[in-house]
């Protein structure tokens, strides 16, 4: 008892005292929010040991970013938003410039938060759709893409497929989604399409985490839709692919959005798996040169986070990708604000509204072919989506269809409407182009 | 030695039934509360103030809520988040509904919303009776959960179901500042410990720990039961209420249901029973018990200095954290408020123990 | 008529697995009256055991064959569980006994932690697969009665009869022998127990033995439909109104409750759950427990409750 | 000597079943104006039974109780106590988290008004109010010599002076019919002979017409006026202690047993 109070009082001294090592020694200081543990450990891990090898590799080869290492904390979150904050609160105090929250749920609680920090929050592929407006979401970057591509996309891959988006009319759509605000995100647009195309979408929620879904199943076959949008993620996947396989739904016809399709999600599955498809913003596999580079200078050192072979898987790739775009943010920051300097939240978020990766810088970071290039400006705060859809053939992901972009015309009035609605709600002002400047 | 009661005599009822009999104690209070009030916006961190503090204030006076059902009324209920949730989301909806629905006001009326929930759902425990009782609690919970996804008008038609709120001010101050906002939950909560701790030291607080005790003998006494449960039902569901209002506006900002999931309401369950049912100070040791530890947990890798990768240590965490949650239930089954108070007997008597 | 009975078999399935996990919490009620909220946790730990020494024996023995392997792999946790159960009774149980029911329940509550933490850290936390060979694709009944035919998934049907048989034997085993006999003599009186010279510390380990047993078949069946990861801890929430409905002390009960509510809340998703917007199985299970104890507060099976004075 | 008044309570024909078991079968018998009333019988015989159904607990399936000219079958606890009957318990039924002073206040409740709002606030009317019921609270504390214990947790008591809290309770509510569930039980001589004189005391300086269970022969015989004999839910005698004591039936039953 006495010593419990007593460790208790010493890590109570520990806790209270904000640390703030990282500016201190010249580093640039990376927060890694994570979640190795609870029902969604095991998309999120691959997902945080790529960040973390792209961080040990830029220190390993570059020597960091002009010179300037880069230093990195993790906090377990476990997919909770309280936890979340916590950790926010807790990583911010150590000199943290941007976030990634890797939740939906954290991103929300932390959108409110970041302006009165002036932190930027990296959403890559996740977050709040509208947020792609910089104008009102002055803190908040959806790079590559949001919800709305992703499902926008799937529309035009599934019209493709039936040879025009005017032969979906009359066709059965059914969106099988995580009961929460993730899956919820893509409802507006499918339903703007619907009106367009003409085909009938039917939305079947499934609780969190997932674990039950046999009556979304059977629905699904008493339906009998065309297609199924899979828009889950955790267990979640695997567990509707068994159900799908249960059920005898043709895996074929089943789409999931990027984060439905990696390796997680159709492992134990295996061959019942087969044909399943998904969209995917980056490539999967060992044979880009950034792989290459992480096995040699990370994990050939013995250093490497996570099992040798989890490396260029997908989840994994993403992570790195998010990581490398963050270092590429802040190196830009430095071109402006000097070399070599640490860069503070405001400055990363200039270089996050300034990235210019076209192939050529994309190949210097051996990077090809990983993503397409991508560009952002104070506006457009997530630069173009550029996206793929792969296919499970029992053993691995491969590619199955060219690469996609998200319509812009539709994208942009929705985005716009909804950024406005929240900055009604929430009383921001737009930024004046004089304001993107500092 | 200096703690002591000799030569404080009670000439008066009034005076023998004050809240604290004993002058040191009124004085620790007195300061305890010039330094919550004063010196802690003062002096603390942000980290420390919004991470920490904040949740602390809020949770404490959702296990306060929760303390009076269980620990005074002896009702057990598994759908405090429930309650909280429904707090939180009638206040948003009453602030982005209403132009210029003052700060406070939509709080209490988050607090009322739970009220209403509360008493429908304390109806059943007129019948059903302990364990039963618990898990037909955990029927609100999921109901709500639920709910709150489901139904658009909850939410104000926002398309992913997630709500935030703009920002606070009481009266024209703004709270946005770490300082005001713990500031703000502070006074809630001293409010209402001091209203609960009066409501337990008169005739309906008796009458709930009467239920408590012997709910037979009660009605022999000529305690009508339902007014006793429902009362307790109520006064808990709007403090707890409130609580989830405060968590959703002042701590997170913007939300969705599974911030108010079932995970809520265990944790607040063990705040009530390791903090010590039926005692109002139960409720922030409790609460300070469960808000604190895992974060202190996290720190293990650190000043243990074993190199822990995160996944590790959380696991670790979680195990130590079960762990002392059974040693204290077995060490001390009554709570550290019992703790506290034996350790007062014994200081009462220190040096001279006859 | 052909989607109602595919519900209706589908409901029944997955209600005789929440009959099983509801077993588990009924055993431990009966002995120790001790409402355990770490059956979940028991299940995901007893699978984790199995899905890794099944993954484990292999590599270390080159044994190959996947009955071997897997017959090894589930003796091993068992034995895992019979040392949970040991573990429990001597640190936790042995010193809670005449505590509030509150208290042992808050106190299994650390258990479960407790048990996820351990299960997690010993076994890893990612996903696993437990093979034992149940066929994945489903066969249809009735296909020139109905068209489109009946579907009835064969895993869920290997999986509830497993369950079933298991159901079945452990009624057997408390009515008929000696030691089944004894621990319901705890059940009814503690003392009368002791006088019948049975020590109550070990018909506790026996117990929750037991329950892990239970449990690790749970696992086993919900593993190898879901893959082996944490929100198998989460199914004992589904077992909790099952429990309840059927009367906390009552096998029959439990067996009943978990049909019923599997057939219900089925049921009530497909038919509706689209009026109601969709997912309201989440809850059916609990509400309809609150209605049913509005009229019979003890539960269906349960004893009636008197106040003496 | 006291004056018997008239007819106070008067059970007619009260039959009690849990189930198939019977409790009572068509006892009757009344009960005057500040007499003590006793109810005798062994183990089982349903004297408990009988106390729950005058003061409303159980419900008997036949019969009818009349207090005061009003009858009644089927009445709520609290009806019953309103009525003025207060009650104590063969095995305590103290509030056992509660001090000895909050266990006697309940005795008030009855009388006690103030809604939450003023309670929570704990100014003006609802303090005066509590002031006002604390003093009377007090006066039964006196009486029954416990002012040493007040504050004490009635839990950490001796039987004997649980015993006692548990009459000034049923006291607190001024009642003008008490039942007393064996108030001696399992106490020592010098305990019995307390308790006796608090009932004797209650019985004349307050007037109150008293209905008793007692296990003690010696006792019932001294302070009871006239005593009820039940024996498996049946009435077998009636009447003034020594004609009790003669009769066959009660000597075989009862006595003879315990003797």
């Amino acid at each position: 008892m006495k010593t419990f109070i007593a460790c208790a009082a010493l890590a109570a001294l520990q806790l209270f005292s904000p640390v703030a090592q990282a500016e201190a020694a010249k580093e640039q200081f990376f927060p890694l929010l994570v979640y190795r543990t609870g029902p969604y450990s095991p998309n999120g891990t691959p997902w945080a040991n790529g960040k973390q090898d792209y961080i040990k590799l830029i220190n390993a080869r570059d020597g960091g970013i002009n010179g300037v290492k880069l230093s990195y904390e993790e906090c377990e979150t476990g997919y909770a938003t309280d936890k979340g904050v916590e950790c926010y609160e807790r990583l911010k105090g150590k000199g943290a410039s941007l976030f990634d929250p890797q939740a939906t749920g954290i991103t929300f609680a932390l959108t409110d938060k970041v302006p009165g920090d002036k932190i930027p929050l990296i959403t890559l592929g996740y977050g709040l759709s509208a947020s792609a407006d910089g104008g009102v979401f002055a803190w908040n970057f959806p790079l590559m893409g949001s919800y709305w591509t992703a499902a926008d996309v799937l529309i035009q891959h599934l019209g493709k497929k039936e040879g025009g988006l005017d032969k979906l009319k009359g066709k059965k759509i059914a969106l099988v989604y995580h009961d929460s605000p993730f899956g919820k995100e893509p409802i507006p647009l499918l339903d703007e399409r619907q009106k367009m195309h003409g085909f009938e979408l039917i939305k079947i929620p499934v609780t969190a985490p997932g674990v039950e879904q046999k009556s979304a199943w059977l629905q699904v076959r008493q339906a009998r839709p065309d297609y199924v949008l899979l828009w889950g993620w955790g267990v979640m996947n695997s567990t509707a692919l068994k159900e799908a396989q249960a059920t005898g739904y043709p895996r074929e016809k089943m789409y999931g959005v990027w984060w439905s399709g990696a390796e997680p999600d159709v492992k134990d599955v295996g061959e019942g798996a087969k044909g399943y498809n998904a969209l995917n913003l980056n490539t999967s596999g060992q044979s880009p040169k950034v792989i290459q580079d992480i096995l040699k200078y990370v994990h050939g050192k013995g250093q490497g986070t996570g099992p040798r072979d989890e490396v260029g898987s997908v989840l994994y790739t993403r992570g790195l990708v998010i990581q490398a775009l963050a270092v590429e943010a802040v190196r830009r920051a430095q071109e402006r604000f000097g070399k070599g300097k640490v860069m503070t939240g405001e400055q990363v978020r200039w270089g996050l509204e300034n990235l210019a990766l076209d192939d050529k810088k994309l190949g210097s970071l051996g990077l090809t072919g990983v993503i397409r290039p991508i560009s952002t400006s104070c506006t457009d705060h997530q630069g173009s989506t550029w996206v793929r859809v792969h296919t499970w053939d029992g053993k691995q992901w491969a590619f199955s269809s060219d690469w996609y972009q998200a319509d812009e015309q539709i994208l942009k009035p929705m985005v716009k409407a909804a950024a406005d609605k929240y900055a009604g709600e929430k009383k921001i002002t737009r930024r004046t182009p004089a304001e993107c400047q500092s | 030695m200096f703690y002591r009661e000799n030569g404080q005599f009670k000439t008066s009822y009034a005076a023998d039934s004050q809240i604290l009999p004993i002058r040191q104690d009124r004085i620790g209070m007195a300061l305890l509360l010039g330094v919550a009030f004063v010196v802690v916006p003062l002096l603390s961190s942000e980290y420390l103030l919004r991470a920490i503090l904040i949740p602390f204030l809020i949770l404490s006076l959702a296990a306060l809520g929760l303390n009076v059902l269980v620990g005074y009324c002896g009702q057990i209920s598994l759908g405090s988040g429930a309650f909280m949730a429904v707090g939180a989301y009638v206040a948003y909806n009453c602030q982005a509904r209403v132009e210029g629905m003052p700060l406070i006001v939509a709080l209490l009326a988050g607090g009322l919303g739970a009220t209403v929930l509360g008493v429908a759902f304390g109806l059943p425990s007129l019948r059903i009776k302990g364990l039963y009782l618990a898990v037909a609690t955990l029927a609100a919970q999921f109901f709500v959960d639920w709910a709150c996804l489901r139904l658009k008008w909850v939410t104000n038609d926002s398309t992913s179901g997630s709500v935030g709120i703009a920002h606070l001010d009481v009266a024209g101050f703004s709270v946005e500042s770490p300082a005001a906002r713990y500031l703000l939950c502070l006074g809630f909560v001293v409010v209402f410990a001091l209203a609960t701790k009066n409501l337990v030291r008169g005739h309906i607080g008796r009458s709930w720990m009467a239920m408590r005790d012997m709910d037979v003998a009660a009605a022999v006494i000529g305690i009508r039961p339902m007014q006793a449960k429902l009362s307790a039902f109520a006064v808990s569901s709007f403090i707890i209420g409130v609580a989830g209002a405060l968590w959703g506006f002042v701590h997170l900002g913007s939300w969705e249901p599974a911030a108010f999931g079932i995970n809520r309401s265990f944790d607040l369950l063990f705040m009530v029973i390791i903090g010590g049912l039926g005692s109002i100070s139960g409720a922030f040791f409790g609460a300070a018990f469960i808000v604190v530890l895992p974060l202190v947990l996290d720190k293990l890798p650190y000043w243990t200095g074993l190199p822990m990768d995160t996944a590790t240590a959380s696991h670790l965490a979680l195990m130590i954290f079960g762990a002392l949650i059974v040693f204290f239930l077995i060490k001390e089954p009554h709570g550290l408020a019992r703790l506290w108070a034996t350790a007062k007997e014994k200081l009462r008597l220190w040096p001279f123990p006859h | 008529m052909g989607p109602f009975l595919e519900t209706l078999i589908g409901g029944l399935m997955s209600g005789m697995l929440y009959s099983l996990i509801a077993l588990g919490f009924v055993l431990i009620f009966k002995a120790s009256g001790v409402f355990n909220f770490a059956q979940g946790a028991m299940v995901l730990f007893a699978a984790l055991a199995m899905a890794r020494f099944a993954e484990w024996l292999p590599a270390l023995t080159g044994l190959d064959g996947k009955l071997v392997v897997n017959a090894l792999a589930f003796v091993g946790a068992l034995a895992v569980m019979v040392v949970v159960a040991w573990l429990v009774e001597r640190l936790a149980l042995s010193r809670l006994v005449n505590q509030e029911g509150i208290t042992l329940l808050m106190a299994t509550l650390g258990i479960a932690y407790l048990l996820e933490g351990a299960g997690q850290m010993l076994f890893g936390n990612d996903i696993y697969k437990i093979d034992i060979g149940l066929p994945k694709d489903p066969m249809f009944l009735f296909e020139q009665t109905f068209e489109g035919g009946v579907l009835v998934s064969k895993e869920d049907l290997y999986a509830a009869l497993i369950a079933a048989a298991l159901v079945a034997g452990l009624s057997l085993f408390f009515q008929k022998t000696a030691i089944g006999r004894a621990l319901r003599a705890v059940a009814d009186d503690h003392q009368a127990a002791q006088s019948i010279g049975i020590p109550l510390s070990r018909i506790w380990v026996i117990v929750w033995s037991v329950a892990g047993f239970v449990a690790l078949v749970a696992g086993m069946i919900w593993g190898s439909k879901l893959g082996v990861q944490f929100s198998l801890s989460l199914v004992a929430l589904k077992a909790l109104p099952v429990v309840i409905l059927g009367g906390l002390t009552s096998v029959p009960g439990a067996i009943v409750g978990g049909l019923l509510i599997g057939v219900g809340e089925k049921l009530s998703e497909a038919y509706l759950g689209p009026a109601l917007g969709g997912g309201i199985e989440y809850w059916f299970g609990y509400v309809l427990v609150l209605v049913v104890l509005l009229v019979r507060p003890q539960g269906l099976f349960g004893e009636k409750i008197i106040d003496r004075v | 000597m006291k004056k018997i008044g008239g007819v106070v309570l008067d059970v007619k024909n009260i039959s009690l079943a849990f189930g198939g078991v019977k409790a009572l079968t068509d006892i009757s018998f009344d009960v005057r104006e500040h007499e003590i009333r006793a109810i005798i019988g062994p183990n089982g015989a349903g004297k408990s039974s009988m106390l729950n159904c005058i003061n409303g607990v159980y419900q008997p399936q036949q019969g009818s109780v009349t207090l005061r000219g009003k009858t009644y079958r089927g009445m709520s606890p609290r009806q019953v106590a309103e009525m003025g009957v207060a009650r104590t318990f063969q095995n305590l039924a103290l509030f056992k988290g509660m001090s000895v002073l909050d266990n006697i206040m309940t005795g008030r409740n009855l009388r006690m008004r103030r809604g939450l709002f003023w309670q929570a606030l704990h100014l003006g009317p609802a303090r005066r109010e509590e002031t006002e019921q604390r003093a009377h609270a007090e006066r039964i504390i006196d009486f029954l010599e416990i002012q040493a214990h007040r504050k004490t947790p009635v839990g950490r008591l001796p039987y004997g002076l649980q015993k006692r809290v548990d009459l000034g309770r049923a006291l607190a509510m001024e009642p003008s019919l008490l039942l007393l569930d064996e108030p001696m039980a399992g106490m020592n001589v010098e305990e019995k002979q307390d308790m006796c004189r608090f009932i004797l005391d209650v019985n004349d300086e307050f007037g109150t017409t008293i209905v008793l269970i007692e296990h003690d022969m010696g006792v019932v015989m001294d302070i009871s006026d006239r005593v009820v004999v039940l024996d498996y839910g049946r009435k077998i005698g009636d009447g003034a202690p020594d004609e009790v004591r003669s009769s066959e039936d009660v000597v075989r039953a009862y006595l003879g047993v315990s003797q």
